[in-house]
């Protein structure tokens, strides 16, 4: 098989089958999450538990002036890395073709350097949270292989494209055919990974929120 | 509507050519006033824009010497307005530009008459001086 | 171009330049264009001129399989006497079913004549496929394309691929590939074969490949055979409309304001990015433009399967498959899954409860008692 | 007679997991941000304090029985089952060293209420019988005897009949039809009766009817604190039974953090019906009869005092502002600690950790925390209005040789009470 | 003659600090023998001479024989030892500080009973009343005395 014939490979089939365990997985994921059912609450609320949980999805984005200072690196490194992946996923041109053609229909992309920038910006981000994991007492005690999975197939993408787009190390076929398939393994991992947070965080922030909310709890 | 119809002007590009390519002249004058080797630059096999071309030719300016060889359709030997870099043009039959070189060197390669022409010139000529001088004995008798 | 009948003495390139009237000016501006068609340094221009002096004139059998002739048409459209056309007419083109005056048996019998003359020595050019399901589907004279090519490597010198039918097997072998469509490569092992693919190639490196193999035999060849020389070259890299792309400018339709602009052509489906050719450089039709040049995007046409890449029109980013559809039946299939196992967990769940034993304090203290 | 084991521990886990604890477990990314919020770990810094892996027996189980990779996992034997030896080595983790105060439920970025999670996860700790011995002494009292002190009704009767001879207040026992049942601690009763005497003193000058239940005069619920439902709902449906024989329209719970919890929000959840009575602590009451004017003070603390808020008021409970008006309403100099309210340090001995004697050590390191907030300060006097929150304090203060008396917000109220005409009825 | 409390606490608010302390100490010596540790502090509340300072250093002794005593939440209940916390409760409300002390005599006698009546809580005689009676007692003769 010659690059070009890989690069086939990872555009047809191989996307195909990642996109569908992508979607199966989340969608498996979701309902075995939901399936454990949740009691009734009998106690009189103090609050709304509708608000409670809205307000928390979205004030968790933040954090206390104390909290920020005991954590800023995770704090600020953790912003980063996830704002510059979403710029880097989202708003590069090429990226957004892709999504026009899955889901027909399209944005406004940023301009190549600048999702370039952010790119590098981003494994920087990485990179050192990576390190901070390895030295942090805590962080590496908790660390479990699924992190560092999570961590590598997040990581892997970026380089890739990064190298495919400046023509570096391989030929281009090659590179950008690394790059698809890595991004394919993290679309296959994704729903059984850590990485499955992205969509669950929304979750949790709810149902933690709605307690809060039910108690009239005000943070 | 005709494809002419279709207003395509190229915005302003720059390939980044341009400069790389102007100090290699530098370099190449240089040498050839230190060593008096003789350099040679393809502008063909190298991306240019337009913007960048005409750029080029206005940092080189015009020379003294214009002339026009005829081989193979027409070739266009221009002294840049520095002595010593020449423009050569290359054109076939029906005037296109098919090749276009910077030459850096007293006087452009092609335009040197060529060692082997010389030499058979020489015989040439020999042979026909030796051939009258054998006429004019026999008139004399 | 003349037929030539082999003759007992063969010429030197330069000679023949020079029986042609050529002086040697003109032998110097063809060198000095060789070496820009060969993307060699202008450095190269003496030692070409002295390699062609000497190389003999070489005998071609040029054999056409499935193919359209474009290839052909390709290097004889180019105006004469151009650099390609003086090459071609200085080697000795003995059999060229398309071109020769001769036919039928009369050419066969040129073929085999000059095969047996030259044997081991002829350069071998080859366009077009050759199919391989049924020998029927592509024959000349009554042989089959297969044993007509076998026959002819035998004794050549080398093998020029021509077009990327014959490189890589290019339309024919286009998806479902009917004829069973492959490259001269997947059938000849044992001979040096150089790819010079395109739709058609680009007829100066069709030629140029030939001047250097006179001049300095193999050219250096990429991972697809392809003479680095002329494919080494990235379109996308070497495109005059990249900084566009750099800026993140990009032709939307093939007339909006961007297209006038002459804004990158990525997402109009532009395979540049991925494509090896001179295009960019020595363009078409005596160096006027490429493609790009003229508001199309690149089709790959130099790259092997370049037919199944996914459309002309899609950018090459996106995927092959139909991924909308994909996305609702996985979709489904997660839905059925998930309701199985969704099942299950209520199920243990459930019995975990219904199984629970009610703690007592009595329990409590007799196990922290033991 | 049956027996605690280990299936029995897991088979609660396995119960207890419920939707919101799946998508905590799945949403958890080991940032360690949690660690920083605990004061188990920032006073004593061994990253298995981490609130977050004090639940992995519980994680494990979660994987292995209701995910399918778990499962896949299992079957090639690359998980192994929760042992009884890790659960031996966990209750440290789930007791000793967490008072479910609730404070990195709150941090969690991901929104994990991890709180929950460990209050769950005990529920199979006392299944398996790893429950610790304070605890289970506490619930036994509790159980058998009524309260987890072991104090009876005579006892109460006793402070009742003090109280009565030294206010001239009457203090009722079992009056139907009452507007408040007043619960109480054990803790109060036995250290700190002049609660008891605030209370009656305030209610009795605003007007309100109000009773002590001779069947049940126990607040507290060991049951929640050692983690066993079933411990927990007998406990909690006597003070329902007391309540709903006596027709009272609230019941109070005392200053007591966990009575509250216990009271206001698991009650209902372990009988498996809503109250026919409110349910409310002695600050929310106090605020109501502030806002009613039912309450004057007069004269201000003239000391710089701040306020220690129990966790299981404001984090899990909601209650903030009513013990800053009610403090505001007699202290001149009230400041706030640098995290107050919802993010306030737990005194260290909550959730059941002062009544576990494997904790004492701990319990003291955890107690640096509240020092350094105090430390920051320099105040006169520290309010309060949970009694193991004042004892925890009292002694971590003694402990350090800080001289900084603690008050219960009630009585402080008391204090400064202005009696109305006619408000005795 | 002191029959009630309201006599008796009304007879105890008319006091200075100093004398209150005084006729409180009477009352704690009435209960020492249910907690020795706290006999200096009570001595010092005795004695009118006494310094800040050394009152100071009483309150803490005080203080800490409390803490020492004092029951913890969810741990069996000990009366008998629960009287000892009563008496150092009302050492502790004698030797307060001036501007802490609210009214240490009455306080004092409180919990002087209240350690009294521990002893034999759970059997709920009526041995509170001899404790009270024995108070007033002890305030008339103190207040003959000065």
């Amino acid at each position: 098989m010659n690059e070009v014939e890989f690069l086939q490979w990872v555009k047809g089939p191989a996307f195909s089958i990642a996109l569908f365990i992508f979607v199966a997985g989340l969608v498996l994921r979701l309902f075995e999450i939901l399936s454990l059912g949740r009691k009734v609450n009998y106690a009189v609320p103090k609050g709304d538990p509708m608000q409670g949980g809205l307000r928390e999805i979205f004030r968790r984005f933040g954090t206390d002036k104390a909290t920020f200072q005991r954590s800023m690196l995770t704090i600020v490194a953790g912003y980063v890395f996830h704002i510059g992946l979403f710029v880097v996923i989202f708003l590069l041109a090429a990226h957004v073709e892709v999504f026009k053609s899955v889901f027909g229909f399209g944005w406004p992309h940023l301009s190549t350097p600048v999702v370039d920038a952010f790119a590098v910006i981003t494994m920087l981000a990485l990179v050192v949270l990576l390190i901070h994991r390895l030295q942090h007492p805590v962080k590496r005690f908790l660390s479990s292989p699924g992190d560092y999975v999570a961590w590598v197939v997040t990581f892997v993408p970026l380089l890739t494209g990064y190298m495919a787009y400046h023509h570096l190390l391989l030929s281009p076929q090659m590179m950008l055919g690394l790059h698809i398939l890595s991004v394919e393994v993290l679309l296959i991992v994704f729903p059984f990974t850590k990485l499955m947070h992205t969509f669950t965080v929304f979750l949790s922030r709810w149902y933690n929120g709605a307690s809060m909310g039910l108690r009239g709890v005000k943070s | 509507m005709s494809l002419n119809a279709i207003p395509v002007h190229t915005e302003t590009v720059a390939t980044g050519n341009l400069r790389p390519v102007m100090h290699e002249i530098r370099q190449a004058l240089s040498e050839l006033i230190v060593h008096g080797t003789h350099g040679m630059i393809d502008l063909h096999s190298l991306p240019f824009s337009p913007q960048e071309y005409a750029a080029l030719d206005e940092f080189l300016g015009e020379g003294e010497i214009d002339l026009t060889l005829n081989v193979l359709g027409k070739t266009r030997l221009r002294e840049s307005g520095y002595a010593g870099i020449w423009r050569i043009e290359h054109f076939d039959d029906n005037d296109k530009r098919i090749g276009y070189f910077i030459e850096i060197g007293h006087v452009p390669e092609i335009l040197r008459s060529q060692c082997d022409d010389i030499k058979e010139g020489l015989a040439a000529m020999t042979t026909i001086l030796a051939m009258e001088e054998g006429n004019n004995e026999d008139a004399n008798t | 171009m003349r037929m030539q009948t082999p003759s007992p003495y063969e010429q030197t390139l330069g000679e023949h330049l020079r029986s042609q009237g050529i002086s040697r000016r003109g032998f110097l501006k063809f060198c000095g264009l060789l070496a820009s068609s060969m993307a060699l340094a202008p450095a190269m221009i003496p030692k070409i001129a002295a390699a062609l002096e000497q190389a003999k004139r070489p005998s071609v059998i040029w054999l056409s399989f499935q193919e359209c002739t474009g290839c052909t048409e390709s290097l004889t459209r180019s105006h004469s006497p151009s650099i390609e056309g003086l090459i071609f007419d200085a080697i000795s083109l003995d059999y060229h079913h398309t071109l020769q005056a001769a036919s039928g048996d009369a050419a066969e019998h040129a073929r085999e004549e000059a095969m047996k003359a030259h044997y081991g020595k002829y350069v071998l050019v080859v366009d077009g496929s050759i199919p391989l399901d049924n020998p029927g589907y592509s024959t000349i004279a009554g042989i089959s394309n297969l044993d007509m090519l076998k026959e002819a490597a035998a004794g050549a010198a080398a093998i020029i691929a021509v077009g990327t039918c014959s490189a890589y097997g290019g339309l024919p072998k286009a998806d479902p590939n009917p004829t069973g469509a492959v490259s001269v490569s997947d059938i000849i092992k044992d001979k040096p074969i150089i790819n010079v693919p395109g739709c058609p190639p680009i007829p100066v490196v069709i030629t140029g490949v030939i001047a250097h193999f006179l001049t300095f035999g193999l050219p250096e060849l990429d991972s697809l055979g392809r003479p680095k020389a002329f494919y080494g070259q990235n379109i996308h890299d070497r495109c005059y409309r990249r900084p566009f792309y750099d800026r993140g400018l990009f032709a939307e339709t093939f007339d909006d304001e961007g297209a006038k602009a002459g804004w990158c052509l990525y997402k109009l489906g532009c395979k540049g990015p991925v494509t090896y050719n001179a295009c960019a450089t020595t363009k078409w039709n005596d160096g006027t433009s490429f493609p790009i040049e003229s508001g199309h995007g690149c089709i790959g046409c130099s790259e092997p399967n370049f037919w199944d890449f996914g459309g002309f029109y899609k950018a090459l980013s996106i995927p092959t498959g139909s991924s909308g559809q994909n996305v609702v039946y996985a979709a489904a299939a997660g839905i059925a899954a998930g309701v199985a196992i969704g099942a299950i967990n209520k199920k243990s769940k459930t019995e975990a409860a219904s199984s629970h034993q009610t703690v007592t304090v009595e329990e409590l203290n007799q196990e922290s008692g033991s | 007679m049956s027996t605690l084991t280990l299936e029995r521990g897991i088979n609660a886990f396995k119960a207890q997991i419920d939707a919101p604890m799946a998508s905590f477990f799945s949403s958890c990314v080991s940032c360690g941000m949690c660690a920083e919020a605990c004061l188990f770990y920032t006073e004593n810094p061994e990253p298995r304090f981490t609130p977050i892996y004090k639940l992995e027996p519980l994680r494990r189980v979660w994987e292995q029985e209701y995910t399918l990779i778990g499962k896949l996992k299992a079957k090639l034997g690359l998980s192994k089952p929760v042992t009884d030896a890790e659960l031996a080595e966990w209750q440290e983790l789930v007791y000793n060293n967490c008072s479910l105060c609730g404070r990195c439920t709150l941090i969690c970025p991901v929104g994990n209420d991890i709180t929950y999670m460990i209050r769950k996860m005990r529920e199979g700790m006392v299944a398996s019988g790893h429950a610790p011995e304070g605890l289970i002494g506490a619930s036994t009292r509790a159980v058998q005897i009524g309260s987890p002190m072991g104090v009876k009704l005579p006892a109460l009767q006793a402070q009742v009949r003090h109280l009565e001879k030294s206010s001239g207040l009457e203090v009722p026992f079992d009056k139907e039809g009452a507007e408040y049942l007043l619960m109480l601690s054990s803790m109060e009763i036995m250290n700190y009766p002049e609660y008891l005497g605030a209370v009656a003193k305030i209610l009795t000058n605003a007007g309100k009817t109000w009773t002590l239940s001779s069947e049940c005069f126990e607040a507290t619920n060991s049951g929640i604190q050692i983690g066993s439902s079933d411990i927990a709902r007998e406990l909690v449906s006597r003070v329902v039974a007391a309540a709903e024989k006596l027709k009272v329209k609230t019941v109070i719970s005392p200053e007591c953090g966990h009575a509250y919890t216990a009271l206001r929000w698991d009650g209902p959840n372990l009988i498996g019906r809503p109250y026919t009575f409110a349910a409310k602590h002695i600050v929310e009451v106090l605020d109501e009869l502030r806002a009613e004017g039912l309450l004057q003070t007069e004269g201000f603390e003239e000391s710089k005092l701040t306020f220690h808020d129990p966790c299981q008021l404001v984090r899990r409970g909601g209650v903030v502002e009513q013990p800053r008006n009610l403090l505001n309403m007699v202290a001149k100099n009230f400041v706030e600690m640098a995290d107050h309210g919802t993010l306030n340090w737990c005194c260290g001995a909550g959730g059941g950790v002062s009544a576990n004697e494997d904790a004492e050590e701990v319990k003291m390191k955890a107690f640096q925390r509240k020092k350094k907030q105090l430390d920051e300060l320099h105040v006169d006097t520290l309010v309060t209005a949970c009694a193991n929150c004042r004892i925890q304090l009292e002694e971590g203060m003694e402990v350090n040789q800080m001289d900084i008396p603690v008050l219960g917000l009630t009585e402080m109220i008391a204090e400064h009470l202005v009696e109305r005409k006619g408000g005795a009825a | 003659m002191i029959t009630q409390d309201t006599d008796f606490k009304q007879a105890l608010d008319k006091l200075g600090l100093v004398q209150q302390r005084r006729v409180g100490a009477a009352f704690v010596r009435n209960v020492l023998a249910l907690n020795p540790a706290v006999t200096k502090a009570v001595d010092a509340a005795a004695n009118e001479d006494t310094t800040a300072d050394e009152l100071a250093v009483a309150f803490k002794q005080a203080k800490a024989a409390a803490l020492d005593s004092h029951t913890r939440c969810g741990s069996d209940s000990d009366w008998q030892a629960q009287a000892g916390y009563f008496v150092a409760r009302a050492a502790t409300a004698l030797v307060a500080p001036d501007k802490q002390a609210k009214s240490p005599a009455w306080e004092a006698a409180v919990n002087a009973r209240m350690a009294r009546t521990c002893g034999h809580i759970d059997a709920s005689d009526e041995s509170m009343h001899e404790e009270s009676e024995a108070q007033y007692r002890l305030l008339e003769q103190f207040l003959n005395d000065i």
